[in-house]
């Protein structure tokens, strides 16, 4: 169904011109921030908006089924390169969840001091790429994206980071770009495929699915955009990027990083890349589980080494993309299913936790575990919240956490049984840090005199609107599952 | 009869650039390969080129050889102290890729030319200039433009400040 | 005549590796490095003029003829080139120009 | 229609006033917040209560749907039968109780919403955990207790040792946990459905391997929530809260979570003769465990503490021994006696200065004498004296035991025996050492009266909660009567002169134990005093120690955790990975500069590189005709 207004469109453009409009008012920060929030929550509304139309449509010529909201424009057609947009359940969940995590990080960059117009702007850039890349349908728009993200994100560290920002920076930028080159050539290869089958030349995904690709071909071309989403994800050996950027970036910075741009990775996956190559993935699952079981439990032991909470929670947050790939690797309706659940709960709880880490920082000054210990008695409220987030984290039902990794362990159980049985021992190694860092951040004697602010007006606002998304979606998290359901369904039948 | 000529000319051919290339000094070396440019150009006649071979003895034993005797002299680079000369050690890798490129171009002639009969015919000095200027006019037209830019181009370097 | 072709490519084979040895031997000499490059370009211009006999076309000994306006041209600008070098370095050893070291 | 009302309010009450506790608590006045806790659960008492009454049959009532992904479709669904009905009629009253209690005994505490609240939760966890009828509900409410006890066991989180206590509490239940959620996926995968009734309904449809593996699955899971052995070791660390949740939480209502959930799937379980032998001797090993450690341990509530352990030990030996009903009358009674003794113990802590040594104490059958007649009446109960409470129903597990015959019973039947002798023994020598001896001086608080006041009922309930299911020679048991209907609810079909038989032997251990405690505590008391100055021998600190697990758990796991997460980090993380990487970054940057020093700028060398490329061109060639 295709509407009047360009819905897809907008969402791509709104934060774009949200981001001019911010850069050109920098010279006045409460204007720029008011701006800011005002098209954050412009995006929120427009983002929400599909979910009043119908959405089971009849299917109309040219549509790919499942899309119930779909843009084709013509944009470069020497090469078939076309700017070709669709929602379907997946997408529009993505999109309203990018777009609340993006408020979020706009109500908890209110205090940044220096150029804030510039940190604001960019994080309203940030918002379209990462839009449009769950938008796009056109595999080079979906690069362009995926690059595009990259720009605003380095500019976010490298200069308001902290620590090393730009040894973090070059190195995040290494990684995720060796990436996407890889990925890059493999969807030329595909494209050069593809027309030479059929004798025209696309970059459309749906077109792209129809390729017969040549067993041994396949695992190649698999095998980069496996390693590109992996290095995004990020996957076991490719992680090192990860906890540097994540301590160095600035509290947005980090949010963004680890609840939007990791989710990126996964919907690549889920979207582009096994539907393209079954056979290829279906050959190196076995891969995938392995690296995701060991991923699991291997950041879960590392996180509790930590002294940074930051770190930590960089550990933690990517022990919990483990479960993400596991479900993706089990390729089953009701794991991906979890899986894609999953990255919904991730992106609220961990960014929760980032966005409390920064504001214990910003009282305290520090970081360091030791230099916490009897917050509960100081700021109940902040230990109330903190505690809540970290027990959803650490998977306590009634919380979020807990249904997705349900739902993705049932699921694989079913598929792998032996690589349940290992992410089943990495929810043991999850609390065990879980409870180390509430109980040495909230519990024990208070290590430093220090007089903790309680939580403002402002922060609280933020906190509660998180911690009633983090209950919601514990105990009544049908109304989201159900929209993956129709486009799992065509995802998986192919 | 020809060919016993050409055997010899071959032979006097590579000896004299031999002796270029290891002659102790400049001048030497000059001399020496104008003599085995004359060689040159007689096979070049064998080959049924007459016009080449004039123009081999004309322009490069006569022209080109005297401009590098020219400069060596305006410059006095005649003594063997002003230009350095090889080491030992120098010749080595020169040897090595010699020996390289020299065993490549065999394998490869072996194995190319060996079906080829032996034979040659005349070509006539109207069919050349025929060639020349009808199909390669362009051609002709590019080398003396070319010809006039290193002109230009040697008389800025020249030029005295 | 009846020398066959592959007898005057192995001549002017040898002749083309000797004149490489000599660029690369005298590696400090321009002097001499030129008069290698001249024993090259004989070299290859042996080859041409026995192709042109051989298939009786008049190309390959065309192609001399502009070689040597070529070379010509080449050795003009650069004995030029060495005049001026040594103008302004009182030398022609090639090791002391290396300005262009990266 | 009834039914489902009554649960559904059941449920809400302790969860609505724990919720306004922990929202709105701390901005509410005291006395409000206390009278909702107490009110909450006593509602929700009151809602069990009716629903007994209204009880016909087993009902499956579903609220609403949790969530549903596919064919994994979770409804929140809960399930009356007389397992979860006794059991929620005596959670709601012992709570009620509790709270009651609490409200005195936390009075000077300042943190009394965070308290209620966790109090309420508690309860609503709990109560869910029982009513459940689909195992993910059934695994939110046994976290939910988990979560619950946690936070309360670290109440006085200032303390490091409390908050490590309740550290060491949730990570070893965990554990169990994990166990727990392993059967919860493999059970869908092998049924399609998590609903308990359908699962235990098909259960006979799986081979008894199978059978067996997911009977010792919950098995572990029963072992961390009911702290039997191996992963006993938090219980008697988890004393370390305020007494009123160690009664509650930590004696009558949680840690007999795992005998319940056994209880639950028994007719799935009950299939596999090797999952229930395995469920009989974990349940005797850890009764004699905790009964031997009970007797070298000096603090008042770690005796407690091991003594529960035991007693769970005969419950689920009762289960392993195929007498469900018996072992619930057991949890049932313990209930009762367990929490009266703990909030005994709490009379005495609470008027003591808060001193839990039981050496340091005496002469308190004078100056808190109604404390000591109810805890006379727990003890009796706890060490089975003919005719109280605790005297039927660890008989009917040992009978359940003995009636099942073979030689691994029939010694698991001793070693109850024995372990029968050893509890009337430790707890008589914890009577004689608190109560007897000269006068001692106590401290009189506000409260006590109520809080003793509190005990009667229970004590009234523990001595003569043997009506519940009197043998079958006194007539027919209220519960038998009751189970019936349930697989291995029936009765031991034993003569009643083995039953008298037993029950005399039973009997005559339990006097013995009592006078060997007064033999030596009661007689030889100022003897044993004196004694408790010196060093204790190496088997009494042995047995003090809880034989030293938590010594052993320490070296084998707790340490090398620690120390490979340091070593992962630092070595693996960063210096494997992360350093390959930089040297990867630094080669590269190297062999950039050996390769920027190949341009010399000199002429030789390019012409040298020009020619060499020029001759491997012309091998490769060469070599493409070779």
């Amino acid at each position: 169904m295709t509407s009047l207004i360009p819905i897809l469109s907008l969402l791509i453009f709104l934060p774009l011109v949200g981001a001019l409009l911010v850069f050109a008012l920098r010279q006045s920060a409460s204007a720029a921030r008011w701006l800011a929030l005002a098209f954050g929550a412009a995006e929120f509304v427009l983002a929400c908006a599909p979910l009043a139309i119908d959405r089971q449509g009849t299917a109309q010529v040219g549509v790919p089924t499942g899309f119930f909201l779909y843009q084709d424009h013509g944009w470069i057609d020497r090469f078939g390169i076309r700017f070709t947009l669709g929602m379907d359940g997946i997408s529009l969940v993505m999109v309203i969840l990018t777009a609340f995590i993006t408020i979020v990080a706009i109500i908890a960059s209110w205090k940044v001091k220096e150029r804030q117009g510039l940190y604001l702007s960019l994080l309203l850039a940030l918002q379209g790429a990462v839009q449009g890349l769950f938008l796009s349908l056109d595999l080079f728009l979906f690069y362009l994206f995926w690059e595009a993200m990259l720009i605003p994100m380095l500019f976010l560290i490298g200069v308001w980071g902290t620590g090393r920002p730009v040894y973090s920076t070059i190195k995040f930028f290494l990684y995720t770009f060796v990436g996407s080159l890889l990925m890059l050539l493999a969807i030329i290869a595909l494209y050069l495929m593809h027309g030479a089958q059929t004798g025209s030349y696309t970059f459309a995904l749906p077109a792209l699915m129809h390729t017969t690709v040549p067993y041994q071909l396949g695992l190649w071309l698999f095998g980069a955009f496996l390693l590109s989403f992996a290095i995004k994800f990020p996957l076991f050996p490719l992680h090192t990027w990860q906890p540097d950027a994540y301590c160095d970036a600035p509290v947005a910075g980090t949010l963004m990083l680890a609840s939007l741009l990791s989710k990126t990775a996964a919907y690549g996956l889920i979207r582009i890349a096994y539907p393209l190559f079954p056979e290829a993935s279906r050959a190196l699952t076995p891969l995938v589980y392995v690296v995701a079981v060991l991923g699991i439990c291997y950041f879960a032991w590392v996180a509790f080494a930590q002294r940074d909470m930051k770190r930590m929670l960089a550990y933690s947050s990517v022990s919990h993309m483990g479960f993400v790939a596991l479900g993706i690797a089990a390729w089953s309706p009701v794991a991906v299913s979890g899986a894609l659940m999953q990255m919904v709960n991730h992106a609220i709880t961990t960014g929760a936790l980032f966005v409390m880490v920064g504001m214990l920082d910003e009282r305290a000054e520090s970081r360091d575990l030791s230099d916490f210990g009897g917050v509960w008695g100081k700021v109940p409220v902040l230990a109330f919240f903190f505690l809540i987030f970290n027990m959803a984290s650490a998977g306590v039902p009634g919380l979020n956490n807990f249904v997705s990794e349900l739902i993705v362990l049932v699921g694989v159980f079913k598929v792998a049984p032996a690589a349940a049985l290992g992410a089943f021992l990495g929810s043991v190694l999850t609390l065990i840090y879980t409870v180390r860092l509430v109980q040495e951040v909230l519990f024990g004697k208070e290590s430093k005199p220090t007089v903790l602010a309680e939580v403002s007006l402002r922060e609280g606002s933020v906190l509660v609107l998180l911690a009633v998304v983090v209950v919601y979606l514990g105990v009544h998290p049908g109304p989201v599952l159900d929209l993956f359901k129709a486009p799992l369904e065509l995802l998986l039948n192919k | 009869m020809e060919a016993t000529v050409f055997y010899i000319l071959a032979a006097i051919l590579l000896i004299g650039t031999l002796c270029a290339i290891t002659a102790r000094q400049a001048v030497r070396a000059i001399v020496y390969l104008v003599v085995s440019f004359f060689a040159l150009a007689l096979m070049f006649y064998l080959l049924g080129a007459p016009l080449i071979a004039a123009f081999e003895v004309i322009i490069y034993a006569g022209a080109i050889m005297v401009l590098f005797l020219f400069v060596i002299m305006m410059l006095e680079l005649e003594s063997p102290e002003k230009l350095p000369k090889p080491r030992f050690s120098d010749w080595w890798p020169a040897l090595a890729l010699v020996v390289v490129v020299v065993g490549a171009l065999a394998v490869l002639l072996l194995s190319h030319v060996r079906a080829v009969p032996p034979g040659f015919t005349d070509i006539p000095v109207r069919q050349f200039a025929y060639t020349l200027f009808k199909q390669y006019g362009v051609a002709v037209e590019i080398v003396s433009m070319q010809l006039l830019f290193a002109l230009v181009g040697a008389l800025y370097l020249g030029r005295r400040k | 005549m009846s020398v066959p072709l592959s007898h005057i490519l192995i001549v002017a084979s040898l002749m083309f590796a000797m004149g490489l040895g000599c660029v690369i031997a005298w590696r400090a000499n321009v002097i001499m490095m030129l008069i290698g490059i001249e024993i090259m370009l004989n070299a290859v211009m042996l080859t041409f003029v026995g192709g042109s006999a051989h298939w009786g076309i008049a190309d390959g000994q065309l192609f001399s003829l502009m070689l040597m306006a070529l070379t010509s041209a080449e050795v003009s600008l650069a004995l030029a080139m060495v005049v001026y070098l040594h103008r302004r370095k009182q030398t022609v050893n090639t090791d002391r120009f290396d300005s262009m070291k990266g | 229609m009834m039914p489902a009302t009554y649960l559904t309010l059941m449920l809400l009450f302790p969860l609505l006033g724990g919720l306004t506790c922990a929202i709105a608590g701390r901005k509410l006045p005291r006395v409000l917040v206390e009278s909702l806790a107490c009110g909450a659960v006593f509602g929700s008492f009151v809602c069990a209560l009716l629903t007994a009454l209204s009880y016909t049959a087993p009902t499956v009532v579903t609220l609403a749907e949790w969530f549903a992904s596919f064919d994994l479709v979770i409804p929140i669904s809960l399930y009356l039968d007389p397992l979860s009905l006794s059991l929620s009629v005596m959670i709601g009253f012992v709570c009620g109780l509790i709270h009651l209690y609490s409200v005195f005994y936390m009075r000077e505490d300042e943190d009394y919403a965070r308290y209620f609240a966790l109090l309420n939760i508690f309860v609503f966890a709990m109560l869910t955990l029982v009513l459940a009828e689909s195992l993910p509900l059934l695994y939110l409410g046994w976290e939910g207790v988990g979560f619950c006890s946690y936070l309360l066991i670290g109440f006085w989180y200032r303390d490091t040792n409390n908050a490590d206590a309740g550290r060491k509490a949730f990570i070893t239940t965990r554990i169990g946990d994990t166990a727990f959620m392993i059967a919860l996926a493999w059970l869908f995968q092998l049924f399609g459905t998590l609903s308990v009734t359908k699962l235990n309904g098909m259960g006979f449809l799986m081979p008894v391997s199978v059978l067996t593996a997911l009977g010792i699955l919950f098995l572990i899971a029963a072992m961390g929530k009911s702290a039997q052995v191996p992963l006993m070791v938090w219980l008697p660390d988890a004393m370390a809260g305020p007494t009123p949740v160690s009664a509650m939480i930590h004696a009558a209502t949680m840690v007999t979570a795992g005998v319940y959930l056994l209880a639950r799937m028994y007719p799935m379980i009950s299939a596999s003769q090797t999952a229930l032998a395995a469920i009989a001797v974990t349940g005797a090993v850890t009764a004699f465990y905790g009964a031997t450690c009970a007797l070298a341990q000096r603090d008042l509530k770690r005796v407690l503490a091991y003594s529960t352990i035991s007693q769970i030990g005969y419950m689920m030996l009762g289960v392993g021994a195929e007498a469900v009903t018996a072992a619930t009358f057991h949890l049932l009674v313990h209930a009762f006696f367990k929490a009266l003794l703990f909030l005994g113990a709490g009379c005495i802590i609470a008027a003591m200065h808060h001193e839990q040594d039981i050496f340091k104490m005496g002469g308190l059958r004078r100056t808190l004498p109604l404390t000591f007649w109810s805890f006379l009446a727990g003890a009796a109960c706890l060490a089975g004296l003919p005719f109280t409470g605790g005297f039927f129903s660890k008989d009917s597990i040992l009978m359940a035991v003995w009636h099942k015959g073979g030689a691994l019973y029939q010694s698991l039947y001793l070693l109850g025996l024995l372990t029968a002798l050893i509890t009337a023994f430790y707890s008589f020598r914890l009577v004689f050492l608190v109560f007897g001896g000269g006068n001692g001086h106590v401290h009189r608080t506000t409260g006590l009266g109520v809080m003793q006041a509190v005990l009667i009922p229970l004590a009234i309930l523990g001595l003569f909660g043997g009506v519940l299911n009197l043998p079958g020679y006194m007539g027919e048991g209220l519960l038998t009567r009751l189970f019936v209907a349930i697989p291995g609810g029936g009765a031991v079909e034993a003569t009643h002169e083995q039953e008298i038989v037993m029950q005399a032997v039973a009997g005559a251990l339990a006097l013995a134990g009592l006078a060997a405690a007064w033999l030596r505590y009661g007689k030889g008391r100022a003897h044993r005093m004196q004694e408790a100055q010196s060093p204790p021998s190496p088997l009494i600190s042995f047995l003090a120690n809880g034989w030293y697990f938590d010594a052993l758990y320490n070296v084998l796991f707790i340490r090398p955790y620690r120390a490979l997460a340091g070593i992962l980090w630092e070595r693996m993380d960063k210096g494997v990975i992360d350093d390959s990487l930089d040297g990867l970054g630094k080669g590269i940057g190297s062999v950039g500069q050996r390769l920027g020093r190949w341009s010399t700028g000199r002429v030789a060398v390019y012409l040298i590189s020009f020619a060499a490329g020029g001759a491997l061109i012309l091998c490769y060639l060469a070599w493409l005709v070779l």
